[in-house]
């Protein structure tokens, strides 16, 4: 027997199913589960890619959950886990997902004023404006809140001057949401969060190259900058309290993964070949690439369990994910070198193919998994004194 | 945890209550001679205790309602191995109202059935499950022979470790009509009651003060009715069983981790050294922190495979074999640095860590070892 | 071109292979190397055992370096490296070695009194008084110098009264060499090293049941002991220095371990089978083995580089040593049990073969090794201050 | 440390000196392109460099004296090697001075040793071992094929990742004269000219910024006294060559880890966060023991494996298997977590930790990963 709420749920599962077979380029079919960034990248590129893009945002799908008024579709806990379930059905995916709809959106819908909302919030939902974070700074890594970027009050503006670092995207970005220190006599109590737009005068972002060769990363310089004064979210000298919230959104977010594991069990077979009884050839490789398979099967279950109990109100224990997921997918990435042998060691040229070098500068990135957003050591303390109550 | 319905939520909570009250370490204490080991005269577990949990009903959870039981699902009789492994009790649970019951359930005549599951469900009768012969987990190089004899069978050989095997009224035990040791071709299970002629047990004396049997069986005749399923076809059967087994051996298994996991966290809460709490030393700190995420992905791979197995997924075999595997490295893993972090004082008898180190090695073994189940697993998704 | 010392080292080392070849009862061969403690003990218990102790004695070859008043041989190191190869060479070992030869006859040559040395070297040279070290107490275990047994000086006697614990052997042994507190107003600089008479009365000794069933540990209570003057090693309050020496041979002497490394891999064909190219038939038990196996060659390798090392004067980390040891030989005795199956389980009774029931008691055992002589943790910490100079 | 001899100790401490002042780090980085790989033009090395370490001898260290070598021993070699690794100095010191002279050592005639040692010594040529034809080390899977031909023979097939392969005058290189891939018998090696008509040469532009090559032969013609060693026997002389060139190997990758985790070590007594040196935090204290620890255990190795190597002891295969996979793991472990422990830092290509991360993995799969090693001393082994 099926209640009033259930038969309106299986009205709208009707709708979104069949929304979903006219609106979703079969092309894309099973893009998100692309091993292969390439493969990825040559997607996004597709003319459908960007068609389904455009069609997701007429109905406010990236962001099902915002309010319609910000370019969201004002869609309840149930309605979003249908969307989800009817999209993973026909391999369909969310192609607004972006630091915007996952890290900021949500940070301004809590703390940014109405004004702010409207400014930012229908960009961020039509993938039409890029943002980067200005957080870190040379001096502050894990010691995030010993930040130095002073940000002084002028009057009819704010004065900005420092240095960022470890800004993704920062040569690419729009706008820039920053961390910076409106009182030096306080350490978390003096920081406050502000929006600058990365076009004003002074600002400027140097690329920087990392192992991988990527320049996603950038230094940004704040030479006096101006900033408005209605740039700045919540309260002064609130910004500790608003970039917890959001790296907790981020944390969020790297601990999420797709799905589908692709299993690496085949590219072994086909590189390092088998034994009579059918399998991978090399018995120690072989066991430590079983070891991380099933741990990596455990944690995406692990994802959905959290997923499950969040529903229910239950914390999920963030930082302990996301060193699971870094250990697992840095030793991924390792094995995946490991059996393209000779092949995994190219950086360019035709000596290889491109799905080798790839795996290659992937394994070097994936390097930076247990640093950014929180190093590996930096989580264990959150998770020993927060999650287990350990004494400081 | 998984997000449990108003039944399973309430379940669980009677099984923590009464474990805690009924059935703490110190009942487990209880059947060790001085120095380790079950006492001489000990049948390896509590039998008062097995008859309360019967009253409660829990020897039913996966009889169907129409032989006594309450037909609860995997997810709920894991729930309450879990915390039943959270205090080490010792009990025919698994074995009887688990693995023999499932084996009925799965492969058992409607006569097997009538005979055999309401006295599974009261507690009346024990059942277990006989199949390993050498040291090792190896169904298929079952030897025990039965060769038909003027319309029945005739059973001859020897079974190891058989979980519970010296209190167990009734056996499902792997034997072979045909074919060679290491063919799956040939494996035929039999119902058989323990206290027939021609079958001998021999108590062991295990580390966790359970007593597992050895069978010998020597000319041992029974009827053609004690086949439970089809002649030469029992591999697929018993795969099914010892899929269940496991998942619900790793809920134990999860069970018993998490309490040790929780009494050492306590321990480090507390303990002083160097003028200091010594759970504020940060390499004690990390260390905490990796257990608890070890604890995470075992929980999720247990309640997977339970769940699974309730829903009649495909993948059970696959889910089974992570569970038990997981639940077998991170209990290692726990338990060994349930002592270590205890120091000296975790190496005394008189205290709860080794107890928990002992328990750890047997239950990895049994159904398959960390090892087994993780080549299985690797030969299942094509490694 | 050899030259004159060269030439006695010749003429001794021929000397000491006559006499080894001439004493050594070819019945003990090997038995160093024996893996099973039954049958070492079995061998230890035989009259050519006691045959070869008292010939060894007689020589005084037990503690060759130790001055022949004291029941030594007045050997150099060139005289000791020889006597060592060549008992090598046929299989011989020292049947005097004990807890006195390696820890407390050392420190006493370094600390003690004429009459101290005259009064107790002999009897540890002869292998005919035991000793237990009364170091530990219930709230001094890692952090030792907090121990609180008091000892009051009563003019013409000690008067000592508290409680040990983890003292090894001290319900078997003669006498005690125990750290006791005579000033409470200073941690480690109020420590003192005394000599104690077992049979004093108010010396009582409790063993502990370890998890291995072991009761070779106990407790020991002294309750106003009464101990003469001269039972005092080194100067009032010196007991820490001396101690921290003492640690170092004991430590020196947990990082020794025999030469030769009996491999698991006849026992692991026997146990678990091979397959079809003869390996061990399971693979992930292999691997674990074989990598546990690897790192126990080569860890005896750095016992061996340090032993050469050290004569060069070179010092010895023996903390890092103590818990690579530690940690291989924990993995190898798990690894033992596992490819024993649910034939390692057992804890007696005729189920189980008598080395089955062994193997089992000896990793149970084992779990000891990373905590008593300091616990790893311990070992860490001085690894990375002492010798790797890291900051407190 | 092993215990040297003078002549030893002077040699290691030339060699260091010279790397320091010589061969710093960024020396190496010279020959990256911005961003990583080799720039287009770049032979892998520095030639300049390569004639001054001639000139101190190091090219001649394995070479008999009568072929004006010093014949110091593999010992003397590694400590060279040891030194060079530590600021991962790009030559053919390897491939040349110990890869090739022991292959002429081993099994060259008279007429090879005369034509090629003397100019191997002085460094005038360079030589090298071409075997690997997949991207997994396998020599037994030779497949390139030596037919006779009237007198000589002809050569037809192709060789992956041949270390300083550009740059090499003269290649001992492993073809099959009969037998099927996979099989022991039938292996031959030859001793080519890379100048020679019938072969081409293909750099590949690696994450070490070295320029291993790809020789493709077709229907390359060479001479009956190009055999190095026994026709159709060359298994045995290519272990014992390959043997000596994981000793080595090792012994540049333990130079390698052991600066590594130096360089990490001084960072964590000089950076600062949370107002405290980052070497004060007990966790990273304990992460520097391990490290600290399982430097020692390598180090151990490989000293054991070039000492037996000089002493000629039967051990050899295993102990060099032995070295070459501790290294291996080693220093993984040991560049990973000088990432790590660097921070975001480490990650950036201007700073050195992520050149020793990608030589790192270049290293470990030369003649055969930790994976191939651990393997071949488990056979040998018996395990």
């Amino acid at each position: 027997m099926m209640d009033a709420k259930a038969m309106e749920g299986q009205d709208f599962r009707q709708e979104v199913r069949a929304w979903l077979k006219a609106s979703f380029p079969p092309s894309l079919t099973g893009v998100s589960g692309l091993v292969f960034q390439s493969d990825a990248h040559a997607a996004a590129a597709s003319p459908d890619y960007q068609l389904w893009r455009r069609r997701m945002q007429e109905k406010g799908w990236g962001v099902p959950h915002w309010p319609s008024r910000y370019g969201g579709a004002d869609m309840d806990e149930a309605g979003i886990r249908i969307l989800a379930e009817e999209m993973t059905a026909i391999g369909a995916f969310n192609p607004i997902r972006s630091f915007g709809t996952m890290m900021l959106g949500p940070t301004l819908l809590e703390y940014g004023n109405e004004e702010q909302k409207r400014e930012h919030l229908p960009p961020i939902a039509g993938h039409e404006r890029r943002w980067c974070q200005g957080f870190s700074e040379p001096g502050a890594g894990s010691d995030l809140a010993s930040l130095q970027t002073r940000c002084v009050d002028m009057g009819d503006h704010w004065l900005v001057s420092g240095q960022k670092i470890w800004t993704s995207g920062a040569d690419q970005a729009d706008w820039c949401f920053a961390l910076v220190r409106t009182d030096t006599s306080r350490k978390q109590g003096g920081i406050s969060f502000l929006l600058i737009d990365m076009k004003s005068p002074g600002v400027e972002a140097r690329p920087i190259v990392l192992i991988s060769g990527s320049t996603h990363f950038c230094e940004v310089f704040f030479n006096d900058v101006k900033v408005p004064k209605g740039n700045l979210v919540g309260e002064v000298n609130q910004g500790w309290t608003i970039a917890k919230r959001l790296l907790q959104f981020e944390r969020n977010s790297l601990s999420e993964v797709k799905a589908e594991i692709t299993s690496l069990a085949p590219l072994a077979h086909r590189h390092v070949g088998t034994d009579a009884l059918g399998r991978i050839d090399n018995p120690d490789l072989r066991a430590r690439m079983i070891r991380n398979a099933m741990r990596h099967e455990a944690y995406m279950a692990t994802v959905r369990r959290f997923g499950q109990e969040s529903k229910g109100g239950a914390e999920t224990p963030i930082s302990a994910l996301k060193n699971l997921w870094s250990e697992i997918i840095q030793q991924r990435s390792e094995l995946l070198v490991e059996l393209l042998g000779s092949n995994g060691l190219g950086w360019s040229g035709d000596a290889y193919a491109e799905d080798e070098l790839e795996a290659t500068r992937a394994w070097l990135h994936s390097k930076a998994f247990s640093i950014y957003g929180g190093s590996y050591e930096v989580q264990n303390n959150i998770t020993a004194k927060r999650t287990l109550g350990l004494p400081a | 945890m998984a997000v449990l319905n108003d039944e399973q939520a309430m379940l669980k909570d009677m099984a923590a209550g009464w474990a805690r009250d009924r059935m703490p370490v110190t009942a487990l204490r209880a059947l060790y001679d001085h120095g380790g080991g079950a006492k001489p005269d000990s049948s390896g577990h509590d039998p008062a205790a097995w008859t309360e949990m019967a009253e409660m009903g829990w020897a039913g959870i996966l009889v169907p309602e129409q032989y006594g039981g309450s037909d609860f699902g995997y997810l709920g009789m894991g729930l309450v191995l879990e915390e039943l492994g959270r205090t080490l009790a010792a009990s025919p649970l698994l074995s009887s109202a688990l693995v023999a019951a499932t084996a009925l359930r799965l492969g058992g005549s409607p006569d097997q059935k009538a005979r055999w599951l309401p006295a599974i469900a009261d507690g009346s009768a024990i059942g277990t499950l006989a199949i390993d012969e050498g040291p090792h987990h190896a169904p298929e190089k079952t030897a025990l022979t039965a060769t038909a004899s003027n319309g029945g069978w005739t059973l001859d050989g020897t079974k190891r470790a058989v979980q519970d095997g010296m209190i167990a009224d009734v056996a499902i035990l792997a034997a072979r009509t045909s074919g060679a040791s290491g063919e799956r071709e040939g494996l035929t299970l039999f119902l058989i009651e323990t206290g027939s002629d021609g079958l001998s047990r021999q108590a062991m004396d295990q580390i966790d003060a359970r007593r597992p049997a050895i069978f010998t069986l020597s000319d041992m005749a029974v009827g053609a009715d004690a086949v439970l399923g089809e002649v030469g076809k029992g591999a697929d059967l018993l795969d099914a069983i010892l899929d269940r087994a496991n998942a619900g051996l790793a809920a134990e298994m999860l069970g018993s981790a998490t309490q040790a996991f929780e009494t050492t966290l306590d321990y480090l809460k507390t303990r002083v050294q160097f003028d200091a709490i010594i759970g504020s030393f940060q390499a004690l700190q990390h260390r905490a922190a990796r257990m608890f995420g070890e604890l995470q992905l075992t929980r999720s791979a247990v309640e997977t495979a339970l769940i699974a197995i309730d829903e009649g997924d495909a993948d059970i075999p696959a889910l089974s074999s992570l569970a038990k595997a997981m639940a077998g490295e991170t209990l290692h893993f726990i338990s060994s640095q349930m002592v270590q972090l205890h120091g000296g004082i975790g190496m005394t008898h008189e205290h709860d860590a080794g107890l928990y180190l002992k328990r750890a090695r047997v239950a990895e073994q049994c159904y398959g070892g960390t090892a087994w189940h993780r080549e299985r697993w690797a030969r299942l998704r094509g490694y």
